[in-house]
């Protein structure tokens, strides 16, 4: 392992969260990820399905290059790396410092069940008498007051819902390993002296809160109470003002003096209130007045003990820090709920309706009315449910909810009622991502999808029926109305609770609509130094941007601890060397876990240590009582010190826990962990509960057999690792190829930036300003001068590459400069910023007349002021020109953004201006929805078209008006002459990213010309070659800021790679037997990584061991097992069949 | 035969249908213990020899199951799969063994229910079919 | 179009006017080499040989009814690796076919070599083949000719042509450069050339050979020939199906099956350097053996003969060309050819895909489609 | 079909009622023709225009248009679609301005829906409440058409049979509303 040389803190354990954690951890740094929830995973724990896939692939996020320092098994399982520290239920209680050097204090929820002893049984769940709503599935289902907060995860352990726990205590008396504390440790600790003269008083306080188990101690009289307090510290004391003798006032006076560190709260009757006050003043913390509530004691105790339990936090330091809060769901029955959410039961949010098609939702999938358990067969989407409306000031786009209404209308297809009709009711379909139109298209075409153009304003319910009927506006003016079985609402997003308090404590601003706030074309940054954001939490995204986003803020935060010098060193000591025992015959040794107490009866854990000793390659097997406790461990420990074994076998619970402690235990026994192996034999005494012991103990011994058969083949083969080229390759000088360049430069490492222009720049050197009027020369002034400035980058303008071979670690590319010889460059990644131009056209007139002008020209008119907008009349624009159909099926992201920018500025130098826009769906997605009602209210005509109704443009004759244009109006059912003196086109974006130099680093491109993600979602940046990554508008069309979001995550990407010395081999890889092999070459076809290459001089297939991701694919084609997986290897896997079959 | 428990040989691939069935597992649904998990990294890795190994040694039925089509962990493993299992379905069941003791499934990370619903419903249809031959017939 | 001659020399017999035609062929001067089967010197086997010198080819001898060995494995050896020099290669249809399913498996490359196809009426298995010959194998090519064009499969001595060859129904060439026909023909003395590819017809002009047409007398020859062997092949899987249709029967079936895996080194598309059952992955340890026999009652030994020959069935059923090549190999005369035959027809009609039909369609384990084959996936929602 | 508009050349009603429309259109430019006022209105089924359609008029500036249509007469000052509007638009207002604009130019369509209104206020300043058969003969005469009273004979006689119309002049309520009246006016003046 590397040494750590610096360690960051990420806030949220969302996907961006876990995003940003890996990112940073991947790259040598420390991580402590904390999560105010009991589980990862954030919202994406709760949705099944994603788009475009509509299933999951979330695993892909995980490490590609040494893969064994994470997980290696589903996210939804749960996280784990050596570099990261995951503190559930916590939450940041303070910051302090600055960017590079920060204490941070964490506060953890309490907790009522150890998760270390835990088991998962769910015998607690049984006896919990109390039942509450399942937030896991989102209200729909009830669960107990001791529950699984999810479902999936590894080690599954059961919390407690506090506020929920009637402290019966059922639960503790039944848990098998005594997991529960349900009066947990720290409140015995916590002494509580109640001081009153009346008897009854004092007696019934301290049954309350021994009741909540603090300890408590009580006093009669002021005297006494300075007695207990010598003989015993307390923490907080009760304390009567009224006494015979000394009275509380004196009591509280000498108590300060010698004890100021306790919390008195005084109790006084109505008459003594101006006594109670004033000893405030001498330093008693509250008062209560007689008579109170228990509860209202209570609570002020527990209030009190936890704000001390909470300052006496963690305190940890960090070099920065990421922000990945997320968002929340809006609550339609919340405000005026003109939807009966919640008064209907078969009207559903969004996150309901995938509760209720998962599998592991409340009815395990079966898409039925809630109503009446009858099938559904018509189903409606209501999209912008809390989004872009002003009355609820939500003037912003959630930007996600079209699409995930898309996908959950076919999800109801495929999973629903053969007959089902899906209806999704929208404003504007804003399919503005990459592949989003093509999308939506599938589902009008494939699925019969209903897409509806309305606003539905109401939703009752027909009584005879039991559909629900809604209404809603058509085109014509006239309203139908359509009854339904269930109506999905699509609530938007909105800024997570407590985001203001979080801005407050760690000093980062909020932007106008409540989200944290991030600095211009710096998506990651806030103005705090050393703080940065990612995901949703500085706006809605979707996974794709939350995941380019968290790239970039670790980036950010790895840049501000490099820059802080690394920060504090956790450098790890060598490796132990374990002796080589592949000379050796196997001799396994087994322990044995017994689970506590916790199996079904009659399981005989020595029945099954005598079959297995039947083997003659076990050593020796021995049962521990339960290896989760400290004792059980210690036991192992001492159990494996003796020699005369070198394989060991565990049989416990879940394997997944084990992975670090394994290599804890190898170190303290001296035997190489790669050698050890768990195997879970707890979960067939749960899938067979309803079996006999006898079949469960087969069940369990067949699980030891094959783990048996799989850790006798085991050799562990030495590493392979091969020393990589640190420098970096940028080609292409756009905002994302310089900011990229930049990046990786800053982190030390040398970059070469290939531009084939004569300048840097690329659309900056036209742009002038964005929409929220930040000035884009200043910021391309800026940055090219670092960039020209920095000693660690090469520019190579007017150049382009020629040719490139080689894989991640060591590329060889040759680049062709005009008038100078051609070079070689040797660097160990690559990263196409290729970038894209503005579509050129010929429709509308374009090009017939100076009338008719792209947004492009117009943007240079502006800048250059060769428009005078006062001199004009009428300006009409023209949106989706040759985009979003066949050939050029994309949104191009930007244009509806630029249209209003445009608008925006015209008509604040004319606002007499006539502006008439022709749009099919205004793509001002997140929060450009604002501009968008903007331009509408600065005056701007807003006129929808359809493809087949596109508007018919005339280039004027002299004395005609310049350019008119022909439209049919569908609100007024009329149509509509524009006659204006400009026609602005929006044309879209097309990539310029050459076939053949994609071809030379082995990196896809899509249809449209675009970047080939390795995956749309999970892996945005990355190519499926290992080492080659994309961003800016080569990857898909993308704003200013969100290209440098993704030169920044590409970066990340890349860093990760050339932090490392050498790239080295995981356990579970593949490898070529060569005196086997007949060089086929069916390996290299099946290979999804391309890590696999023949070497024709050598005659050898070679495994790019770094690439290989240990799928076994290659493995299964080769006929002859000269191709193996390591951990895999043929003669096992038979052997295993055999063992189990038994 | 009416006692007749069926051996069930099940490859799940790690990602998905293994999660699947430990997430039977916790969520205790209880599924019947004639399956024997052999987890692999992808259902691609499933060497058509494994399959015939298995039937050759007796089991009734074999299962393979991974990551539903576009989800596979490594990219396209779950399809190059299906093209091995159409092949031993277009050649096993030449010498009686049944065309239904193979079968190829998807079966996401949080499909539990699916999980168990499958190896229930494979248990009950083998159960129809009876035992394979090759159990106790000296094929090797 | 294919380009096509007829040779038709009154004074020379077909033997004579074959040496004669290959002569001029390896006469040419970008022609190094010639691989045909010949006649060897002891003039008792006929063995594909590697001829330099066009003066030695007076023993070649294609149309003798012996077929030591499937030849494809042969040009697989030649072209290999890059650096070979031009050779022209005669092979049987099946040789032909067994080639190409090599050359996709990279195990042979068509560049440097000229197919020379021959029209196959069949081949004896070895042993019959050498009784057949006798003392005469100079004569055994003509003697067959006679019988099996004219429809005989039973000679003298009661040899008969291979089951194999009885069922295979590519008996004219597909994908050589030139082949040379005799069905529909005066068999004695005249042969077809025709040339298919780019290559074979710059080859056939340099010849010099005259152009002419197709006789009908071909096609219907050829008509006939293939109702007869398509009949014979189905009554032969069903067969095969009735004798292995249980686990149990097939067991029986291969119950002569030693491990000598001679059928595999026979084999054409068996291409691997060392069959995966003598690797280390079936080097079982002893108790493994005995655990086997126990749970089973009794094992027969060798084991993993079962096991091995239905993966040998997943490995090659769909490169399979039933070139016969097996059964010939089997010291135990296992009818392997029957078993394969049958079982390639099945596994390659389910990828629509032919052994050795054409260079150009991907061998069907190496490449997928996303949609597709959704039969195979049990649907669960 | 006919061209609604021709940008740059509305077809805009007269010039003072354009000068009144102006502000109603200000008030309205956020509108994003969702439509949901039409669908929460009561009344939009006696409507020529829904009311999205006259909002769409009034921003695209149809002015003639919208005083052709009896849609903003038809308003009940209910108040669902302000309520519902999604952009929080104040459209019962807009009505109400809708209405003001035809009354204070004398729009020749609206004169009967101003006559009743005024009728119905004049009955109301003299008495404190509307004493129905006042009401009926100040619009009655305001139409200056004597069959209009003659059509109305039966639906009278049915009310009076009910006693929902009464003769008698209640007098408690006499000038006590002239305050507000007068206030009312002043606040017209002053606008």
């Amino acid at each position: 392992m590397k040494p750590k040389i610096g360690r960051a803190l990420v806030v949220g354990g969302g996907i961006s969260g876990i995003r940003a954690a890996l990112d940073l951890a991947e790259t040598g740094y420390g991580v402590i990820l904390v999560e105010k929830a009991p589980h990862l995973g954030g919202v994406l724990s709760q949705l099944d399905s994603q788009f475009p896939t509509n299933h999951c692939g979330m695993c892909k996020m995980l490490p590609l290059v040494e893969r064994d320092a994470g997980s290696q098994y589903c996210l939804r399982k749960g996280l784990f790396h050596e570099n990261i520290d995951i503190r559930m239920s916590t939450r940041v209680a303070a910051i302090e410092g600055e960017a590079g050097h920060f204490t941070i204090r964490l506060q953890k929820q309490p907790g009522f069940v150890d998760p270390d002893t835990c088991i998962g049984c769910g015998m607690c769940a049984d006896v919990c008498p109390v039942a509450v709503a399942d937030e896991f599935n989102a209200g729909l289902s009830r669960r107990k007051a001791v529950y699984l907060p999810v479902p999936h995860m590894t080690p599954n352990t059961y919390v407690i819902d506090s506020a929920a726990c009637s402290r019966c205590g059922e639960c503790v008396d039944v848990c098998p390993t005594g997991a529960i504390r349900l009066f947990r440790q720290g409140r015995a600790d916590f002494g509580v002296l109640v001081v009153d003269d009346e008897y009854t008083v004092r007696d019934s306080i301290k049954e309350w809160l021994e009741e909540e188990g603090f300890f408590v101690e009580a006093a009669a009289s002021g005297e006494e109470a300075l007695d207990a307090m010598e003989k015993q510290s307390f923490k907080m004391m009760l304390l009567d003002i009224k006494m015979p003798g000394m009275d509380g006032v004196a009591v509280l006076k000498k108590t300060m003096e010698n004890y100021p560190e306790m919390a008195v709260v005084m109790m006084t009757a109505y008459a003594t209130v101006e006594t109670a006050v004033e000893a405030m003043k001498t330093g008693a913390m509250d008062y209560l007045m007689k008579p109170f509530d228990p509860e209202d004691l209570v609570s002020k105790v527990i209030d009190v003990y936890e704000v001390r339990e909470a300052s006496m936090g963690e305190t940890m330091e960090a070099g920065a820090v990421i922000f990945c809060g997320g968002t929340e769901c809006y609550d339609p029955s919340t405000g005026k709920n003109p939807f009966g959410y919640k008064v209907f039961p078969d009207v559903l949010t969004g996150l309901e309706f995938e509760r209720l098609i998962s599998g592991t939702g409340p009815g395990g999938g079966e898409l039925v009315r809630l109503s009446d358990g009858r099938p559904v067969k018509t189903i409606a989407w209501v999209q912008c449910v809390g989004s872009r409306n002003l009355q609820l000031d939500k003037d912003y786009c959630s930007g996600i909810c079209c699409m995930v209404a898309i996908k959950e209308a076919m999800l109801a297809k495929e999973r629903g009622h053969e007959d089902l009709e899906a209806t999704i009711f929208y404003m504007d379909m804003r399919t503005f991502g990459k592949s989003f139109q093509r999308f939506r298209e599938r589902a009008e075409k494939d699925f019969n999808i209903r897409f509806t153009r309305g606003c539905v304003h109401t939703i009752s319910a027909d009584d005879k029926t039991g559909k629900l009927m809604v209404t809603y506006p058509v085109e014509d003016s006239r309203h139908m109305e359509a009854a339904f079985d269930m109506v999905v609402l699509s609530t938007g997003q909105q800024p997570a609770g407590g985001v203001d308090k979080l801005a407050e404590m760690a000093d980062f601003e909020q932007n106008p609509w409540g989200f944290a706030r991030s600095e211009p074309f710096a998506p990651a940054r806030t103005k705090r130094d050393g703080i940065f954001l990612a995901g949703s939490f500085s706006g809605p995204k979707d996974i794709a941007e939350s995941v380019i986003s968290a790239g970039s803020a670790s980036l950010c935060a790895s840049a501000a601890i490099h820059a802080a010098g690394g920060g504090m060193a956790e450098v790890d000591g060598d490796l132990p060397e374990y002796a080589d025992v592949s000379l050796q015959a196997p001799k396994v040794r087994i322990a044995l876990c017994e689970c506590g107490a916790t199996l079904p009866g009659g399981i005989d854990m020595e029945r099954i240590a005598a079959d297995l000793k039947a083997d003659p390659a076990v050593e020796n097997v021995f049962v521990i009582p339960r290896l989760c406790t400290v004792e059980g461990w210690d036991m192992l420990v001492e159990k494996t010190k003796g020699k005369g074994y070198n394989r060991l076998l565990v049989g416990a619970c879940t394997p997944y826990v084990y992975t670090r402690r394994l290599r804890q235990l190898g170190e303290k026994v001296m035997v190489d962990p790669a050698l050890m192996d768990v195997e879970d034999i707890r979960s067939p005494a749960f899938a067979y509960a309803d079996a006999a012991a006898g079949d469960i103990e087969q069940a369990m011994a067949r699980r030891l057999k094959s783990g048996l058969s799989r850790l006798r083949e085991v050799d562990p083969l030495p590493k392979q690792s091969a020393p990589i080229a640190r420098r970096a390759l940028v080609i292409g000088g756009g905002i994302a190829g310089m900011t990229a360049a930049l990046a990786i430069a800053d982190h030390g490492y040398p970059v070469d930036l290939v531009e084939k222009k004569g300048e840097l720049g690329g659309n900056l050197n036209w742009l002038t300003h964005t929409i929220e009027g930040y000035d884009v020369r200043d910021f391309f002034d800026n940055v090219r001068q670092r960039l020209e400035k920095h000693p660690r980058i090469t520019v190579y303008v007017n150049s382009r590459v020629v040719s490139s071979f080689g894989a991640v670690g060591n590329f060889y590319t040759t680049i062709e400069t005009s008038d100078a010889p051609s070079r070689t460059l040797h660097h160990g990644i690559a990263i196409l910023a290729t970038g894209g131009n503005e579509a050129e056209t010929t429709a509308y007139c374009c090009g017939q007349s100076d009338a008719v002008i792209t947004q492009k020209v117009l943007e240079q008119k502006i800048s250059q002021k060769q428009i005078d907008c006062k001199s004009i009349d009428t300006v009409a624009m023209i949106q989706c020109v040759d985009s979003r159909e066949e050939p050029r099926n994309y949104c191009s992201r930007v244009c509806c953004t630029s249209t209003l920018k445009h608008i925006l500025h015209m008509k604040k130098k004319n606002p007499d201006l006539g502006v008439y826009v022709f749009y099919r769906d205004m793509m001002s997605y997140g929060f450009a929805e604002t501009w968008y009602t903007e331009a509408r209210k600065a005056g701007a005509i807003f006129i929808p078209y359809t493809v087949d109704a596109k508007p018919q443009v005339f280039v004027g004759e002299k004395g005609d008006p310049p350019v008119k244009i022909k439209a049919y109006e569908p609100l007024l059912e009329a149509d509509v002459t524009v006659n204006a003196d400009l026609l602005v086109l929006a044309t879209g974006i097309v990539p310029a990213l050459p076939q053949s130099l994609a071809d030379a680093f082995g990196a896809g491109i899509d249809a449209d010309g675009f970047f080939r993600e390795a995956e749309s979602k999970w892996r945005p940046v990355d190519s499926l070659k290992e080492g080659v990554f994309a961003c800016g508008i080569a990857l898909s069309p993308r704003s200013v800021t969100e290209s440098v979001a993704s030169a920044e995550a590409a970066a990340q990407r890349g860093l990760r790679i050339l932090s490392k010395n050498a790239l080295t081999s995981a356990r579970v890889t593949a490898r070529v037997r060569h005196s086997l092999c007949s060089l086929c070459e069916r390996c290299i076809d099946v290979c999804p990584y391309g890590a696999r290459s023949v070497d024709l001089d050598m005659q050898k297939i070679i495994v790019n061991a770094a690439m290989c991701q240990g799928c076994g694919n290659c493995a299964s084609e080769c006929p002859n097992s000269a191709s193996v997986i390591d951990g895999f290897f043929d003669g096992r896997m038979l052997d295993m069949i055999d063992m189990v079959i038994e | 035969m009416d006692d007749f428990e069926p051996t069930i040989i099940a490859f799940v691939c790690n990602w998905c249908t293994y999660t699947a069935a430990d997430l039977a597992g916790t969520s205790r649904l209880s599924y019947p213990t004639n399956v024997r998990l052999i987890r692999v990294m992808c259902t691609g890795m499933v060497d058509p020899k494994y399959i015939i190994k298995a039937f050759l040694e007796g089991a009734d039925a074999v299962l393979v199951s991974g990551c539903h089509p576009g989800d596979c962990h490594y990219i396209n493993g779950n399809y190059k799969a299906r093209r091995r299992i159409k092949l031993l379905k277009s050649i096993l069941p030449r010498y009686g063994f049944d065309e239904r003791r193979l079968k190829l499934t998807w079966i996401g990370a949080s499909d539990g229910i699916q999980f168990a619903r499958t190896i229930r419903e494979m248990v009950a249809e083998i159960k129809e079919i009876g035992p394979n031959e090759a159990k106790h017939a000296a094929v090797v | 179009m294919a380009k096509t001659s007829l040779c038709d020399e009154a004074e020379q017999n077909l033997q004579t006017s074959l040496a004669s035609f290959f002569k001029f062929v390896l006469a040419m001067e970008d022609i190094h080499a010639l691989l045909a089967p010949m006649r060897l010197p002891a003039n008792e086997r006929v063995m594909h040989t590697l001829v330099t010198d066009p003066e030695l080819l007076d023993p070649i001898d294609p149309f003798a009814p012996s077929f030591p060995m499937n030849a494809a494995r042969l040009v697989s050896r030649l072209t290999k690796r890059p650096g070979g020099e031009m050779v022209a290669v005669v092979l049987r249809p099946c040789e032909i076919r067994a080639l190409i399913e090599l050359v996709k498996l990279k195990q042979g490359d068509m560049e440097n070599i000229i197919i020379v196809g021959i029209d196959c009426p069949g081949a004896f298995k070895n042993t019959d083949y050498v009784e057949f010959a006798g003392e005469n194998p100079e004569t055994a090519a003509e003697r067959f000719l006679a019988g099996a064009l004219s429809g005989e499969t039973k000679f003298d001595g009661g040899v008969e042509i291979s089951a194999a060859c009885r069922a295979c129904t590519h008996p004219v060439p597909q994908g050589a450069d030139l082949s040379i026909g005799i069905f529909g023909l005066d068999s004695d003395r005249q042969f077809l050339v025709s040339a298919d590819t780019e290559k074979g017809k710059a080859l056939f002009d340099r010849l010099g050979l005259s152009g002419c047409d197709v006789p009908d007398s071909r096609r219907e020859a050829i008509d006939s020939l293939l109702s007869v062997r398509r009949e014979f092949q189905k009554e032969m899987m069903d067969d095969i199906q009735k004798k292995t249709n249980t686990p149990e029967k097939l067991a029986t079936y291969l119950s002569g099956c030693i491990n000598c895996y001679n059928c595999r080194v026979a084999c054409p598309v068996c291409y691997c350097r060392e069959c995966v059952f003598v690797t280390d992955v079936f080097d079982h340890d002893p108790f493994q053996y005995l655990r086997w026999a126990r749970r089973k009652g009794m094992i027969k030994m060798p084991t993993d003969t079962v096991f091995y020959h239905i993966t040998r069935m997943a490995h090659i059923s769909t490169a399979c060309v039933g070139c016969g090549q097996c059964s010939n190999a089997c010291p135990n005369d296992i009818g392997l050819s029957e078993l394969f035959i049958a079982s390639a027809s099945t596994s390659q009609s389910a990828f629509d895909y032919e052994a050795g039909r054409s260079l150009e369609e991907d061998p069907p384990l190496t490449v997928f489609r996303e949609d597709e084959f959704d039969d195979v996936v049990e649907v669960n929602h | 079909m006919k061209p609604a508009f021709e940008a740059g050349r509305p077809h805009g009603a007269s010039k003072n009622l354009e000068e009144r429309l102006e502000p109603v259109r200000k008030m309205l430019l956020p509108c994003m023709q969702c439509g949901t006022c039409s669908g929460s209105c009561p009344n939009a089924w006696a409507m020529d225009f829904s009311p999205r359609h006259l909002w769409r008029l009034l921003l695209t500036r149809n002015g003639e248009e919208i005083f052709k249509s009896r849609t903003f007469v038809l308003c009940s000052t209910c108040y669902s679609c302000t309520l519902r509007c999604p952009r929080g638009l104040p459209l019962t207002d807009a009505m109400s301005m809708l209405k003001q604009a035809a009354a204070a130019e004398n729009v020749r369509m609206h004169r009967r829906s101003v006559g009743f209104y005024k009728s119905f206020m004049e009955s109301v300043r003299r008495h404190g409440r509307v004493r129905e058969m006042e009401f009926m003969t100040l619009y009655f005469l305001s139409m200056k058409n004597p069959a209009i009273p003659l059509r109305f004979t039966p639906l009278g006689m049915r009310l009076m049979a009910k006693r929902k119309v009464s003769f008698e002049i209640p007098s408690r309520g006499m000038g006590r509303l002239d305050a507000f009246f007068r206030k009312a006016k002043a606040v017209e003046d002053q606008s």
